[in-house]
């Protein structure tokens, strides 16, 4: 079965900014994401986790989509801001999909 | 004085404080026990819901008055106030930078909904009333502190100045707890007694217990927080979360007096303005001041100011406002 | 006439009605107001365990009829017929595909439990009665519509063919709302008075208080629904939501009388042929006939027939029921 | 005989046990149904505070005696002694390794707090007092049958030995459970009836309620491990499950009677020994003694003895206390 | 220490098909599978959130598995109808495990 | 824009075994992690799901964690113990990251 060369980016970012990030994304004309909950986590900052009625401050929310490669560059320039401020941590890996032309 | 102590110990010694120190106590001592999260934000909804209607069916049976409009005007200027005299201190008596102070400030310049619940349940024990239009007062201070504490931050630090002031506050405006206090007070103030007959058991009499569980699950985060945050803190900050809730509240003591609200209404006031915000003001200064120390503010608002009102401070500014207002 | 706006504006202004309003405002306003998914569906598993089981207690006391059994057997009649109503009204009145009409049809045929409770207490609001049976009448008719839709859909496209149709059928017929209804039905049918009795205070008391929070919930997800789908709805498709509630109720109405239904329970039947599904339906129409478009037909239920039966419909079931009925 | 027969009836047709029956039987039809974590554990804290804080109460009136003491202290003894037993039984009777039969014993020498409270609410319906600090018993009963099985593993097997028991014991002593009924029965001893009064509408009025909402979900997640596990367990396994509560009850009868404890508080430390844990022990299991088969002792604890005592088991422990203590 | 090459395979498939799917990859012989869940998305059907008893359909869930590369093209075929018809995105990538044998 | 390249390691653990996880992650050095919840699964013994109140025992949770290449293998030998004789699951993939020196 034919597979297309795509690239998958992962954006884990603090919950109070996941607004502001979606809003990069849509105005980055990417084809669609999808955002997943974390319950706990460790970083230079010191730990966090959901229980409780804690605030969004500090609490993280990982953000899943997959792009043309074309598009990657584009995209990183867009979220630039957002990572060198504010905490968010990207990386971008090689996937392949099935129906190429969606994305 | 033993007036105060009396009070005291009777709050000390209600189920809602033991069970903010039972929570206290088992995060400190690492226990697994947790309140999941998505029960803690339908306590707090239920909380809101109730206070919120109860609000607006005193002030259906009361009616509007301009002691109400005074009322509400009154809180959001010291919501505007606080915060740069928070911001003072903090820069005279700490090595906070400007961005840390000016977001701490912000903290104390907004209110704590919880330390407002718990303090109308405190009143309740007593017997004393209240006027319901509080709520509204407590729903107006939320916001305009993050206001100031912008402004503040703008003036000494160029990185702070991206945010536009208007999306910032819009953004908190319609924040849950505000859209949820205000809206069931509306509500509560159309259907009246008729209304708040038909949900009563529902609000009103299962309050005090939904309240206990939720002060268990308090006391557990603001534990957490403590044993996250406690070695971000230094001995000026923890201090200034000791005193800055007595000096917000000696600054609105005038006022209560001024509006002539009563003991219950003035202790009330006194509360909104010495509590601290650890919800929406956090979320908003990740947002607005990012390069800020959340485990400052968190810290103190949570771990500090919370557990300092909820057990000395309340039955302080009853005791303030009974001396001072009258019984 | 001035006999069904005075029972609107009853209506209107219920705790019940303004927090579903105060819910959809808020969504409308972006508000970042949210119920958490895990309470919504304890809430709604509440209801349905209340409503299945003060149902269940009332049979017990008055004992099973020839009546009983003919009503479920109506509902289950209406709820094969409407769909096919439904979809012809769709492909006169709008350029909605086959598959589209279909899949909206079947909504229609099915119910909303929501409204249902809505409508119950509505009745007892104005010291109503209704038979208790009406709680397996509803059970029954949530999974007929959509065997007639999936029949329709195949004749028009082929497409649509590959699901097999018991399989369907038994997947809706498990859903969870249907066992938690009939399970709490024959409970409360088992154990009578007695068990009602024991645990009255949670499924009875409180019931009013905890249906407010739900429709906050459903008000909100309603205006998200609006904001997010209502370009997709035509004003064909807009006005089919608004008229078939009114078409399915005429419909009903002389069955009630033939059923001789009391004008409480002719209310309830008149309200669930009127209302529509928004959450058993749509799951299974993704799964059965996943090229119909989900925007319209949720938005459709949703975000107009909903509204519209829990604001205007209701009274105007009520007042239809009491005229041809009597009272 | 007559007599065992009637209690049996009555508990079996009580709303508690047939909402479990309604869970059992939805999880075994593959229905949807399900109860959202969440929910689950929030209801769970609510039972545990509700019983926690009740025993505490009736402490305050009733004082502390020595044979609160002696009862604590036998009920560690027994929970020392009963996984010994469960050890010697299995693997005499079963093909289970030492491993395994190691796991499945210290289910057997913890407790089940479920069990315990419907055993409460039972006694309840009979109009049975008990002794309130039963509850502290339970507290007490929860981790020490853990240290036994992991000396006994080591015993048997080498690869069981590095997990310090020490922490193991900790971890298990500040599980939540332990600290939220401990919590409660501690505030519930200090604020007394004056405190019970103030959170009686939440912990008290809604608390069988409550109860049927969360059987119904341990009805679902037992029907799941049947569903998923019953081909784990050899028929000697399956007898184990339901002979060894009434072993452990035997063996604790003349402990109740040693005691003097009334008919009620026998009844209960009846019941606390016969049950088995399915929550704590099972997660420390899967620390200290991984190599163990998990699906053994979950569907033989909550498949096959928590519906045996729920259903059966529950009534002949009031039987059993009944006829030797007198009622 | 010895690592295995292994595929990754990502797939965000809506609600309502979720035991559909897991009844083919079941079918499929893969050695197992997790299931995570999505609290929010945009694709080109608009966007969706989970807050709020909505109901399932819409919503997405992500299933994640490790296969061995033989496995691959055959679990590809066996969900393609899936995908084609209804609402599912497919990505695979290449991954190193510790222990081989197990999948 | 410079990319760096690092390892996203993904972990699949039992709940309970989570924090003794988390302390072995916490002395290796890494730079953080960030912990997703699971819904449902299925492997060699048997198939779990997460709603009601069931034990912890027999649940996953995801660990997601980048890491220097570099410290990769470290990571590799200190989790080993608990892949042997316990559940979990480690998949090892390269990603790029843009901030490379904060890992
Ligand atoms: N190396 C990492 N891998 C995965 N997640 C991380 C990593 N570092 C940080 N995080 C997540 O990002 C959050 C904030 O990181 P930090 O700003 O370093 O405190 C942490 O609490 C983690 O949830
Ligand atoms: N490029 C993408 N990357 C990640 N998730 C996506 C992407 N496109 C769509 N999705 C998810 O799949 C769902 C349905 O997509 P669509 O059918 O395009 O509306 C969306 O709501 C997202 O949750
Ligand atoms: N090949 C796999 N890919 C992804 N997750 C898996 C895989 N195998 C097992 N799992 C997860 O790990 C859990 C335990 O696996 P097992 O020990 O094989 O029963 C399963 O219930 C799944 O949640
Ligand atoms: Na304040
Ligand atoms: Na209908
Ligand atoms: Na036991």
């Amino acid at each position: 079965m034919e597979m297309h060369a795509k690239k998958r980016v992962e954006i884990v970012v603090e919950a109070p900014l996941l607004n502001r990030l979606l809003g990069i994304l849509d105005d980055a004309n990417v084809s669609g994401y999808t955002v997943l909950p974390a319950i706990a986590g460790r970083g230079h900052h010191g730990s966090w986790s959901r229980e409780g009625l804690a605030t969004d401050a500090g609490r993280m929310v990982v953000v899943v989509l997959i792009v043309s490669p074309d598009a990657a560059p584009g995209l990183m320039t867009a979220i630039r801001p957002l990572i060198t401020r504010q905490i968010a941590i990207v990386s971008v890996s090689d996937v392949q999909v099935i129906r190429g032309e969606r994305f | 004085m033993s007036d105060v102590l009396s009070l005291a110990t009777q709050n000390l010694l209600s189920p809602m404080v033991l069970f903010f120190a039972l929570g206290l106590l088992a995060a400190l001592a690492k226990s697994d026990l947790v309140v999941p999260e998505a029960i803690a934000k339908g306590l707090a909804l239920y909380l809101m819901m109730a206070i919120g209607f109860k609000g607006g069916a005193q002030v259906a049976a009361s009616g509007v008055s301009a002691r109400m409009v005074a009322t509400i005007l009154s809180g959001i200027a010291l919501s505007l106030l606080i915060p740069c005299l928070a911001f003072l201190l903090l820069r005279l008596t700490s090595r906070l930078s400007a961005i840390d102070a000016a977001a701490t400030a912000a903290h104390y310049g907004s209110i704590s909904i919880v330390t407002f619940i718990a303090s109308t349940q405190a009143l309740q024990s007593m017997g004393l009333d209240y006027e319901g239009y509080l709520v509204a007062v407590a729903a107006g201070m939320e916001a305009p502190a993050i206001l100031v504490a912008l402004l503040i931050a703008r003036r000494y630090s160029d990185c702070a100045g991206d945010e536009p002031l208007g999306r910032m506050l819009r953004e908190v405006a319609g924040n849950s707890s505000v859209v949820m206090l205000i809206g069931a007070f509306i509500i509560g103030w159309i259907t009246g007694a008729r209304g708040y007959e038909m949900i009563k058991p529902f609000i009103g009499d299962l309050f005090l217990g939904v309240l206990c569980l939720f002060l268990l699950d308090m006391g557990l985060i603001a534990g957490r927080g403590l044993r996250e945050g406690r070695r971000q803190l230094s001995a000026p900050v923890i201090l200034f979360g000791l005193y800055m809730p007595l000096v917000s509240a000696a600054l609105t003591l005038p006022v209560c007096w001024l509006l002539g609200l009563s003991t219950g209404g003035s202790t009330l006031l006194l509360t909104l303005a010495a509590s601290a915000s650890y919800i929406a003001v956090p979320a908003a200064m990740r947002l607005a001041l990012p390069e800020a120390n959340a485990s400052i503010y968190l810290t103190l608002s949570l771990g500090i100011t919370f557990p300092f009102n909820l057990t000395l401070g309340i039955p302080t500014y009853v005791w303030i406002a009974r001396s001072v207002i009258g019984s």
